[in-house]
């Protein structure tokens, strides 16, 4: 959290950068700020984000920056959070809110689904909601109850709202500046575990847009599908699948909603095998999406059912026990294992 | 020992609670109120007889939906019946530049602010979800699910303060709405901010079947407004004249930096919650009875005409404009409606997804299809 | 609703009735009576549940029947009854909730996925919540905005709750009967559309159990899965199917959370040919389950990948635009149609 | 014209204000309270005895948990230090029947409610989410969701009522928490219902970095009550006879069919929001020092010395008790948690279903898999 979140980095200045180790915190405090900068219209706000620069440090230094008429802080309530921002959106802003964790957004449902997924919609495009929603997601920090969710598919399954979520410091800049210049409603997942990782590059908003996988490593043998937290565990997998003699061409998601059904298609009738994987439950998951669609649409390409990895069927259980809960590269290496390959007689 | 208390606490609860019964100008015979009334001033001539007028037209547009609902023409209406001072009252004082934030059963107020019937009822006919532009009146969707427009208006007016713009918001909601977490939230940070916003809650006395006192214990909703730090206004809601003067002085506030009103009008709804409810499952005739003689028009009608501010001559114009206006809803409510299928994977996005174009496509394949055959 | 929901009708005198003609409106009514006769710890509440008998009627008589201690009004606040109802429950009782319309239901988001569906595993099984939650679902009504919406995929993504829906009168009775019996939270999602179809049948609790899914129609040539107002369309459709030449086995869910699996695999992997429908827009919906998860069980048993017929990605259309949206027999024939059969050349 | 309200609207907002100041009974420097304060009595000597015991071992208590927090025996802390008048004073009148509705902040009322510190600490040690039996404390799991237990104490009060049972349920909530919808809705319902339920609001300032003034523009949050119909009280919250006696006077009402009461005590929270909060980032040491002299338990060692009802042998005698149940805390959390995989799929249904088995079969064959390999 040091060079490229400097407050005083413009835009230009941080997309001039020379390639520098940046944490993915960092990243999303960056692409923040130069959103603000950017663009006038642009507020953020929500819990602790103003003064305290929010519990995970994404905004930090923002309010002192652009002041309190653009970052501060609100009431406690995020139906309240949500809600408010539907209507400042219709009067010419562009806000950027965050939920401080991923069950926490639970109190905005409704106002999530009901209005800021579908005024669009009603309204016969005439009103556009151009809000973005900071949601931190995932475990594996060992948090206690309630700090851990998945709650991605639920999103996913509400038209209107696009929902993507990074995998990498570089990504994280990128689509979150994306996300905020859209005209949609976006929904941005936050790999909470992923918040501290580093990747040594330069920010900047060129590259794939928003709506785009793209394949993180490319491989001939299979192909493995994962998003935000997830990302960097297949690309582990990957490596040691290697050893195993597995070619793993592994895909980072990034927007789940729309799905990029090319870059997926493409890959799959290549591979002719598949893995998704997700921390989330997999009963009714977005895993299932993947594999349904993948399958629809690869049916006589593949030598074996997409398999899924993903958080078992259950509450997210407590940090002594998550380590259990979680996907890891060998559970992934096991389903790849599954894949039903020559010689097997499964 | 020091008065113990952390910064935000004023403890001085002075000046915002309601009056202790329901603020008047004008009674329901039409006479004006002895009582004084409050921070209440009674509008000048020609608004009372712009109120008056609004509110007749207001009600032919109501009787005539709800006509259209039993030729099957709409699909629903909840009608404003009795609640004509709303309706009209709290739309007259807003200036071009603030909005309005309706229910569902606000129609005639959202026909008040100019919004042509047609598109009005574009919702309840079944052709289109909002059938005006909201920029074009500076009026937000007709709600439904209840009390979350109140946060759409708090955010909104906030907006206005950050952008330095002169506007209010009024959000109506009802008895029923108040007791959503929405509204607490919306009156909360509407406190916090001192929002351009103004709350108007028609206090009908039911919530589809449910009565007020299964709704809430408080003495009054508009005692609600200290909890949040917000000024509250009790008033009669069948008063035009008073909820005119209330919402004009919540707007007055809001617009010079003075943050939010909780106005509370006290009304009642002469149908039932839509023509799809049986009112007498659980309420009695007479109760209705009573409420029908404090007929907002009909006060109002008495004090113009007393006052030698509405003849015979003019009632008789008004009462063909009225006609004409539902002759026109008529019309154009019996033409057929023509929908397009196609339209239905537009407005999801700002452009239609590669996934939607497909969806499309096998829709319109599947018409064509289907055409032949039939 | 005549016979049937008589309210003075007992549980007995209800399951000894001679056949008769129901609607399943008249048979989840009697499915309420019967249960609060039988059991002293069951009460009704919700908005305008009491009095009023339910927008709908389905709780028509009750409060007159059994007192306003056992059945009544609330205000209006949907968070307010679900979260009451959970510490009810933690007080001896067994709530069984109205949730108005489906989309009303999202306010009480986080009373249902933080505390309904975790209590029992936070707490290590020591605190049940044998709690009800009736949701009117789906379309075809011609109701306006927010009133046709199907949200159920967000429930059996959540671990803890058991999602079930009736298909026909009798089951309704039998299901809703059975979900205030059971242990376990239950979301009973009511096909809105199906309120009025009649059946003659007998109420009876007895019968195949809450988790279970039934073989409506045997067949042989393919295997179409549907649930609650869905039911009834793939029955049309699997009549009208027979003068196509197949012959459709039709499956009624019931239990979507958790999913039989073995009837549903053993009829797949004896068809090779599957179908699921269902009102939701198909993205990350219920029926990527059913088809990611049967394809994992049936993959060398299936001739075709499983189609899904589902509503279009959008929010649920106006009243003059629904018929276009919801899935019609006819588009599940073509479906049906495009499975690959022999002397396809697809 | 006669008085218009529905039925259920009183009008009158008489007694349900609360006071102009916090009331306390003895003051920061343990000396009686001149002012008059209210319905509150002067507990008993043994009572007072009790309440300075409690928060000398309830504090001792919180300071272990905090060293362990830096030792990583406890994945996080909550402290209510500074708050330890509430926490022993809302627990203490407490009936055997009644229940207690605690936040994740409360674990010294837990404590003092006589769960094992162990079994408490479960939660923040990581082993399980609610390390102990609810129904055998009456104590809900302590709650994170913030407000969402208010409605469970609604719903569990109700219950009781329905049930001719004599239980009184008391939530603790925060300042912040009285932000979320789900406060109003339960506020709002246990007036309706006359819900034999008390509402503890420890306004402690600051919800994490945000201080009362960006939280509500309310004159005190005791000032909600009246929109609710709900008595209130405020109260100095560092006065433990304060607490207690107020607390008695809800649970009295209640527990006599009088319905709820809503209870602000005004306090501080001493430490960081938790372990992992840093809150120099947001308030002044200054501010922190001023509270410290305002410490809950200082002042009842003052009173209680004074009048000899606490002489150095018995506070001895309590440091020592303190001392060994610090002991007991640092030992069992030192040793190393037995938790185990297979009970993940526990606890989900009343029974698992086939397809946790099969998750827990592949689980446990994995684990079996590694365990010749490490
Ligand atoms: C969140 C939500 N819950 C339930 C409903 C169903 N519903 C529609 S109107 C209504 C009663 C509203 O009463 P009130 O707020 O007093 O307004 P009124 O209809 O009397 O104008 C209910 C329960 C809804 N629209 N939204
Ligand atoms: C619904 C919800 N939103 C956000 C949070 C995150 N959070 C935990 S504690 C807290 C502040 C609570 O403040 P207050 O209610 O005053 O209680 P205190 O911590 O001061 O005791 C926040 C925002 C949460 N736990 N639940
Ligand atoms: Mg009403
Ligand atoms: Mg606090």
């Amino acid at each position: 959290m040091t060079t490229v979140m400097s407050a005083s980095a413009s835009a230009e200045e941080t997309a001039a950068a020379v390639p520098a180790p940046v944490t993915m915190a960092a990243a999303l405090n960056a692409a923040l700020a130069d959103s603000l900068a950017a663009d006038d219209r642009v507020v953020v706000f929500g819990e602790d984000v103003g003064t305290l620069g929010g519990v995970f440090r994404i905004t930090d230094g923002l309010a002192s920056r652009f002041g309190e008429r653009r970052v501060f802080d609100t009431p406690l309530a995020e139906a309240g959070i949500v809600g408010t921002a539907i209507g400042m959106a219709m009067n010419g802003l562009v806000p950027v809110v965050e939920m401080q964790f991923d069950a926490f957004a639970y109190p905005a449902f409704e106002q999530v689904t009901s209005h800021l997924a579908k005024l669009r919609n009603r309204t016969r495009g005439r009103l556009a909601l151009p809000v973005v929603i900071r949601v931190p997601f995932g475990g594996g920090i060992g948090g206690v109850e309630h700090h851990s969710d998945s709650s991605e598919a639920y999103y996913t399954h509400t038209p209107g709202l696009r929902v993507v979520t990074p995998g990498t410091p570089a990504d994280a800049y990128r689509l979150l500046r994306q996300a905020v210049a859209c005209p949609d409603p976006v929904l941005f997942f936050e790999p909470k575990r992923r918040y501290w990782s580093r990747e040594t590059a330069v920010l900047s908003v060129d590259g794939p847009p928003v709506d785009r996988a793209v394949v993180r490593r490319p491989g001939k043998d299979v192909t493995l599908i994962a998003y935000g937290g997830m990302v960097a565990t297949a690309l582990e997998a990957a490596a040691a699948a290697l050893e195993e003699g597995w070619d793993v061409e592994v895909i980072d998601l990034r927007s789940l909603s729309p799905f990029d059904d090319q870059t997926l298609t493409a890959s799959v009738r290549r591979t002719g095998r598949a893995v998704v994987v997700h921390e989330a439950a997999g009963f009714a998951g977005y895993g299932a999406e993947v594999a349904a669609r993948l399958t629809e649409q690869c049916f006589h390409y593949l030598e074996a059912p997409i398999l899924r990895v993903t958080g078992f069927d259950i509450p997210y259980p407590p940090p002594h026990l998550e380590k259990f809960h979680l996907p890891s590269t060998d559970r992934i290496l096991d389903a790849i294992a599954r894949l039903q390959w020559e010689g097997d007689n499964a | 020992m020091t008065t113990l208390a952390h910064p935000g606490e004023t403890l001085s609860a002075d000046g915002l609670l309601p009056s202790a019964a329901p603020l008047a100008l004008i009674d329901a015979d039409g006479r004006l109120t002895p009582e004084a009334a409050g921070e209440l001033t009674l509008p000048a001539p020609g608004v009372l007889r712009e109120l008056h007028r609004r509110m007749v037209l207001g009600r032919r547009f109501d009787t005539q939906a709800t006509a259209l609902t039993r030729q099957g023409r709409l699909a629903v209406y909840p009608s404003s019946r009795g609640q004509d001072a709303c309706q009209v009252g709290a739309v007259l004082p807003l200036r071009d530049s603030d909005w309005l934030f309706p229910t569902y059963r606000d129609s005639v107020a959202v026909v008040t602010r100019g919004v042509p019937a047609e598109d009005v009822l574009a919702l309840l006919r079944g052709d289109w979800h909002c059938g005006y532009d909201p920029y074009r009146y500076r009026v937000a969707p007709q709600c439904t699910p209840l009390a979350t427009n109140t946060l759409h208006a708090v955010g909104l007016a906030h907006a206005a303060r950050l952008q330095a713009k002169d506007q209010v918001a009024l959000v109506m909601l009802g008895d029923g709405a108040t007791s959503e977490g929405d509204t607490h939230e919306a009156l909360n940070f509407a406190g916090v901010w001192k929002a351009p916003v103004v709350f108007l809650v028609q206090n009908n006395g039911y919530a589809i079947s449910v009565p007020l006192a299964k709704q809430t214990a408080a003495p009054t909703l508009a005692a609600k407004g200290i909890g949040y730090g917000i000024p509250s206004l009790l008033i009669d809601g069948n008063d035009a004249a008073a909820v005119y003067s209330a919402v004009r002085v919540a707007v007055d506030r809001a617009s010079a930096g003075g943050g939010p009103t909780l106005i509370e009008a006290v009304t009642y709804r002469i149908e039932a919650h839509t023509n799809a409810d049986d009112a007498t499952r659980y309420r009695s005739s007479d109760e209705v009875s009573t409420w029908l003689e404090r007929d907002p028009i009909a006060r109002l009608t008495a004090y113009l005409s007393a006052r030698g501010l509405l003849d015979d001559a003019a009632a008789g114009r008004l009462a063909a404009e009225a006609e004409r206006l539902a002759d026109g809803v008529r019309e154009r409510m019996n033409a057929e409606s023509t929908v397009d299928p196609a339209e239905l994977f537009e407005h999801v996005y700002a452009h239609p997804t590669a996934a939607l174009e497909r969806q499309r496509a096998a829709l319109l394949a599947e018409l064509q299809e289907q055409e032949p055959a039939s």
